[in-house]
């Protein structure tokens, strides 16, 4: 993980997210307040607009600005879980040395271990972090493979699977907890948008 | 999209900037992080309140800060609960020393934000959480109910105590007892529509509403066919005292609030229908609180909301305040 | 039809029931012939006033009613204007022996029947006739300008005036100055639905608004497409400045006024653009009111108002009032 | 003329108004604001409802008691204008002796007359008063004739032909005036409920 490496994912997912963006307005709209897209939408645009002042940055003090940015510039639900992820990243260890595959997986799990502390919802409860956790545990068990590329096609895989399992839950966290049976039936819109995260980031990885 | 705007990305900062010169005599706007104060700093070791959410709810909070009431509050951008660096800052700028009091409606973009503004700022702070929302059921499969209306009353309450050199300690044990003594249900009849979407939250048939609405256009308790006013009031209420169950010889205070896009007259028509029906039940409306306060953009439709009224309650009720939005006794 | 209403017959009287009932420690309610006065009678010695018009244009003038403004407000069924008897007695019911002004806005029925009540009131009375709507020409061939946003500014100047023992004839002259002082346009997004009638007054399509509206939903100058405020703004200060030509340094109260269904974070958004617009113009701003106080129903849309103020307006202006819709200084 | 011929005709009327009151809704709502076939409408409710209290009472109180009805039960620039009509009427000479078509004739002409009086509105200013002036100028001529009913029948036909002549007109009186230009091509709606008006009394008296 450099820098650089953040950047163009960055900029990756924002394409694809801009390219799903009417699916996921839809979906906060239907069970939440409708105004997932444009968070998020916003903190990748901030993102992307850092490009000239980190560029040429060490990662930690990169990922601080970004975390910075993103805790920041979004607001809502998301942002704070995703400022979160970006301020736990930049706290890791060791940035100043190689960051491997191995300890990139960590980064990101001690991420998401902050986020599931933030927002204290587990998996089963209709939000982000239906994606996140099972991605973050099948990160666990792939971080010391050298062959990491065809598990990652599995991550892809889970993040998929968990974020359409999230269609029939009753929400307990967040905005859509509040429909109590009306939220059946629809995809959370966090797990989708981490969902799209996610698969953009591994196939960008897999075919480099 | 039918609104007064020049381009998404500035309609906030312009309609704050607006806001600061309409009321210059009472508040200064900050932006970046954005957030509103007092013209006149808070006296030396009162507490301090601080509120704040997504925008879209105005007057709340920024038409709060004032004597009386808020010491400041942070707008986040349309329905979307603001950052912890504004929560930060505004505790920063407004602390006199004897500490900051948030006050939260209860939404987990609101709650994680400001727990995380909160850790961020190193003085001496506490929170609550304002849940009053009784249209969706408190279970424990939910996060609990929504903070809506009665958020400004214990704003103004809180607020008075604060003025009346209550401590930061005080100040929210009187908070969470209006919280708790307070019940809110609304209903829509149209949508709002979020300026960066450009088109309405959601779709309603030209002979519904939406009953138990949150004041995001969040769904409700369900979807029905409109019907007259005393109908849907006797519903609300009805709602309302099941879950606060007035005692006969308690005072209440009731606030028929309007959604944004729904004029005076019918919310004194509602208020009227509230009143004949409560007087029915033998429930005592001895305050009252009627208009537009905490809004869902340009939504038609209303809240009602009931609250328990003891001596203390009613003492600060009562008491001068003087902000945007909310002025009497000086 | 979207709206809290049981009945149409019993709707105007159940809103003003509950108006008198949400505001008992301000005024009265009186029914058949239904007006709204002070809750205390006046001191004896102080001229009255009087005004009233159509309802549909809340909180104009019931919410207007009490120290510092007026003593009595005539409502009408909704954009009817009221009827004769009800000024009678208004007045009967106010005059303190000083005479009663009444404030009516420039309206063929307004006129006629407040002419009538007039003329069956025994005591001294005289009027003044509001007429501030730039947005349809003076000429030979009309009957002169509507009465629109800038009654609420006279009847807040005036009221102060009458309070500080100012005589009828000193009332009506200030009341006449500030509505020569002031200009006011508007400007619609939607329409406005007329209970009565169940339906919208006027269809328009999703791009468009109507430019220079009257309160009551009746055509302006042309009907446009939608335009970022600061256009919109830039041309109604235009028509306004156009009239009003204010010299460079006389200080001026800018008014933006909500007509009932446009959020109030729009409406300081159009104050901020009126306020660059005027400033790039040499034009001082130096007292400022914004919110919906001159309404037309549900219509989205606002007009703004430009007031020259003297000393003797700006005085008036500030002095302490308590309505139920204006409260400061007490 | 006689307190039943009164009621009867308020019926009359009342049915014709409510048979056009769409046509007569939308006139206000083109060119005025569109309160005006509800005025209208709640004025002939009241009248009709006095029948119980007016049918027995000589005619100069009957119409005291319907001038009041309308002046405080209507509204507007056709309350004001019609309480005028009604005031003026019940304050005619004479009304204790039999009302023929002459006396019949003349109060309502010195109603019009005084309704001109209080709207100072002449002929080609587009109010009800470009039906309602012609209509007295030949009730004035027929009022001596034994032979009126031919007489009515021009009645209506200036009534009908005067109503439509609004239509071209630019306003000068009532709200229509702040239109300007705009105001033309519309029919005024006074003028409009006042011509059915005109049209059922006249063929009411032609058929009896
Ligand atoms: N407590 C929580 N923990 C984890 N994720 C959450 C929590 N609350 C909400 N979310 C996620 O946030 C998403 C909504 O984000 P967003 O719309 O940006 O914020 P908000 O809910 O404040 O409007 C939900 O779809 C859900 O996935
Ligand atoms: N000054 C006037 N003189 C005569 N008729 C008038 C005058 N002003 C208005 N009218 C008539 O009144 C009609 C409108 O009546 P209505 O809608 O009941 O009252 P308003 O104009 O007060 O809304 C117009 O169509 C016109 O015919
Ligand atoms: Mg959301
Ligand atoms: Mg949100
Ligand atoms: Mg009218
Ligand atoms: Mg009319």
């Amino acid at each position: 993980m450099s820098v650089s490496f953040l950047i163009s994912q960055a900029k990756g997912i924002q394409k694809v997210i801009d390219e799903n963006s009417a699916e996921i307005e839809v979906l906060d709209q239907k069970i939440g307040d409708g105004d997932h897209i444009f968070n998020i939408q916003r903190g990748l645009k901030l993102v992307v607009e850092l490009e000239d002042s980190i560029k040429d940055l060490p990662l930690a003090k990169a990922l601080n600005m970004i975390a910075m940015k993103v805790l920041s510039g979004i607001g809502g639900s998301s942002g704070a879980l995703f400022g979160t992820f970006f301020m736990t990243m930049a706290k890791s260890p060791d940035l100043d040395k190689d960051v491997d595959f191995n300890k990139a997986c960590e980064m990101i799990i001690s991420g998401i271990k902050a986020m599931k502390e933030r927002g204290k919802a587990d998996v089963g409860e209709k939000t982000m972090m239906d994606v996140l956790i099972p991605v973050s545990e099948k990160l666990n068990e792939l971080k010391n493979e050298s062959e990491f590329k065809s598990g990652l096609n599995e991550v892809i895989k889970i993040a998929e699977e968990r974020m359409l399992s999230t269609k029939d839950m009753l929400a307990t966290k967040g905005r859509a907890s509040f429909l109590g049976e009306r939220a059946k039936g629809h995809i959370d819109p966090g797990a989708r948008s981490s969902q799209l995260i996610i698969d953009t980031i591994c196939k960008s990885v897999i075919n480099n | 999209m039918k609104k007064f705007i020049n381009n998404n990305d500035d309609f906030l900062k312009e309609s704050l900037t607006g806001f600061g010169k309409a009321h210059s005599d009472i508040i200064n706007v900050n932006l970046d992080p954005s957030f509103v104060s007092r013209k006149n700093k808070t006296k030396d070791g009162k507490v301090s309140l601080i509120s704040g959410g997504g925008s879209g709810h105005e007057p709340m909070h920024g038409g709060f800060v004032g004597h009386g009431m808020l010491d400041a509050a942070c707008p986040g951008f349309v329905f979307s609960a603001p950052t912890p660096d504004q929560m930060q800052a505004a505790a920063e700028h407004v602390d006199s020393g004897a500490g900051v009091l948030f006050i939260v409606k209860n939404y987990s973009g609101d709650i994680m934000n400001f727990q995380m503004g909160a850790e961020m700022y190193s003085g001496k702070n506490d929170s609550i959480v304002t849940n009053d929302d009784v249209a969706v059921e408190d279970s424990t499969f939910t996060t609990g109910r929504r903070g809506v209306a009665a958020t400004v009353l214990v704003e103004k309450i809180v607020g008075s105590l604060a003025e009346h050199s209550g401590s930061l300690e005080e100040c929210k044990k009187l908070g969470e007892k209006v919280n708790k003594n307070a019940g809110t249900m609304g209903v829509a009849f149209t949508s709002c529509t979020v300026p960066a979407a450009g088109k309405p939250t959601f779709d309603i048939g030209d002979d519904e509403m939406e009953f138990g609405v949150g004041i995001h256009g969040e769904p409700g308790r369900k979807r029905e066919k409109i019907q007259p006013s005393k109908t849907i009031v006797g519903n609300i209420l009805e709602a309302i005292l099941d879950n606060l169950k007035p005692e006969k010889n308690e005072k209440n205070l009731l606030f028929v609030n309007g959604m944004g896009g729904t004029p005076l007259t019918e919310l004194y028509l509602v208020y009227e229908d509230a009143c004949q029906i409560l007087q029915s039940k033998g429930v005592q409306v001895t305050k009252s609180l009627v208009g537009n306060y905490c809004t869902s953009l340009e939504m038609q439709g209303a809240s009602i909301t009931l609250l328990k009224c003891d001596d203390e309650i009613l003492k600060h009720w009562d008491s001068p305040v003087h902000t945007a939005a909310m002025r009497w006794g000086m």
